[in-house]
């Protein structure tokens, strides 16, 4: 009896808790929201505030002053053109800035879309990563994971991929691997297109170095980024 | 003449706040800081009649320095400048002795009548500064 | 053996249930808080993007027109001046209107600002609001708890307010009183503001009623909903 007891409360506990999963859901999804809405206020009102109250006041002024001191209204016109100017490009960035996936995130995915590809993946130097941590660097590392295996599910027949993350003094290496190349590439010679290219300009814009191409049994895509970031 | 203290950061601000409210005809700044740890020895040197603090300043942010500034100068009317409202903004300056909580980029005859009204016991809270507060409660991830 | 089995089984079950509603949670606040952020970007792009380029023109053409023609140059002044303002007032919006309130967080925000604005607050008939739960009031019923605290603190030397929830058949009645009238309006009529000429409007809409002005020792704010909603 004590046995079956326990049991039923083992069950109403895990119908609870079901449903507990349920509702759960909801409310942190509205707390989350809420908590990066307000993170985010936070950003616009030290980014934003200061520059649209700047040029309120500023414009006003130069209204006032455009009779009796023309040449001092001038002044703070020119200053409303430049703030302007420097908030249109903060906010630019700011916005990309939310709308770019962190490296973690992107490696998430990356994991995700190898596995219901078939594709084995494995991931080295995680710890690395960690340890380095360079936000001037993630959007690029972003790029070359999402690139790089974009392109070994487009371009190849691999079994296994694997993404390395490697420091070599004040270089940051990535590298990401896989078997099964689907044709020898004529020559060693890697066909053109976008991916690759726009990515490689990138690197070298950094300071860093490039390398993509066919290895003995498939294709192999090396990165070198420099540590200081740019 | 009306004598106001005026304590914000961002000089630009500070400098076309200080031109505008000149131009009001009735107000005189008479002290200018860019610093929170700056307001009450400049208070209690200039003795204005009212202060208007921003709140994100070094040295101190401006709702403490309410705080410290109501204590030691209690006749001085305090009104806070802001952007934006946050959660328990306009808690804590109520709570402070700020009686007034305003927008920086209000119109400079908003900003004049406002100061005349706080000098004469009206406390005046921005409508929109109002409505942030209330809506937005607590961080409710703190709450848990 | 059957039973203890079948406990095992519920055990195992329900602690893998604990488990998945722990990473759930990850998950889904991570999820909730990335489409947050995209939305806001969005908006923000649109909306920030837009006032700023126009503040940067318009700042540039008032400079060169400030010679020849001042005229057209305080026009676009007053322009800049406005957008700067406008743009603002969007932001602010934005940032707190993503999540509209619920009422009781309404009541419990509103009791706090009374509180610490050194006004005593009663609330009376919070049970027949419990009871009556009509979703489709709940906005505009945080709205004018909204308005109506916000011109209390505004506009009165209130020492009490009150506010209060009554069904009488198919209406719900909402009043908010408070003491402490500052100046007594001119042949009790009260001065034009938006605050209360929005709500009035939709609580007609809405097919109500709605009564606000002085009453002997302060003010009073009455609206009747029709608790068929709409
Ligand atoms: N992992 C890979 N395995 C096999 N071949 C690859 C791999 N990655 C790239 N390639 C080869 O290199 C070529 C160039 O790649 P790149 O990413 O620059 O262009 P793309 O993927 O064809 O087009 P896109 O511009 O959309 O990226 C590919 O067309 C493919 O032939
Ligand atoms: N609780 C109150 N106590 C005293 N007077 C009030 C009260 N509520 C409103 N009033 C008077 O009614 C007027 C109109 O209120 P209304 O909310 O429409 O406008 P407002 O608060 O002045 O401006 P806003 O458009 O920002 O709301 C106020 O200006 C005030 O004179
Ligand atoms: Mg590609
Ligand atoms: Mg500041
Ligand atoms: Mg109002």
């Amino acid at each position: 009896i004590a046995v079956i007891g326990a049991l039923i409360a083992a069950v109403g506990h895990f119908v609870r808790t079901s449903q507990r999963l349920r509702s759960a859901r909801v409310e942190i999804a509205r707390l989350a929201a809420t908590a990066e809405r307000l993170r985010i206020a936070r950003d616009l009102h030290d980014l934003l505030g200061h520059s649209l109250s700047l040029i309120a006041l500023k414009s006003e002024l130069a209204g006032r002053l455009l009779d009796q001191a023309p040449e001092r209204a001038a002044r703070e016109i020119r200053d409303i053109e430049q703030v302007a100017r420097f908030t249109l490009q903060e906010v630019r960035e700011a916005v990309s800035a939310y709308r770019r996936p962190a490296l973690l995130d992107e490696l998430r995915a990356a994991r995700e879309l190898l596995e219901v590809a078939g594709v084995r993946y494995r991931l080295e130097g995680e710890r690395t990563l960690e340890a380095v941590a360079v936000p001037a660097l993630e959007v690029v590392c972003s790029w070359i994971v999402r690139e790089g295996v974009t392109n070994v599910i487009r371009h190849s027949r691999a079994r296994e991929c694997c993404i390395r993350f490697r420091q070599e003094g004040r270089l940051l290496w990535i590298t990401i691997s896989n078997d099964g190349l689907v044709r020898p590439a004529q020559g060693g010679e890697v066909a053109a297109g976008n991916g690759l290219r726009g990515l490689a300009e990138r690197v070298l814009e950094l300071g860093g170095q490039f390398e993509a191409g066919p290895v003995a049994d498939g294709f192999r895509l090396e990165v070198a980024l420099p540590l200081t970031g740019r | 003449m009306i004598r106001v203290l005026l304590a914000e950061d961002q000089a630009m601000v500070r400098g076309a706040l200080v031109a505008l409210l000149s131009l009001a005809g009735d107000i005189e700044v008479v002290a200018e800081v860019g610093r929170g740890d700056e307001v009450v020895p400049a208070a209690l040197e200039a003795r204005p009649d009212v202060a208007l603090l921003d709140i994100e300043m070094p040295g101190g942010d401006g709702l403490t320095v309410a705080a410290a500034l109501h204590r030691q100068l209690p006749e001085c009317r305090i009104l806070i400048l802001t952007t934006f409202g946050r959660p328990g903004y306009l808690k804590q300056a109520l709570a402070n002795g700020v009686v007034g909580f305003l927008l920086k980029d209000a119109p400079s005859a908003q900003l004049a009548t406002a100061i005349r009204r706080a000098l004469a016991g009206e406390r005046i809270v921005d409508p929109s500064l109002a409505m942030a507060a209330l809506s937005e409660g607590d961080n409710p991830l703190t709450e848990r």
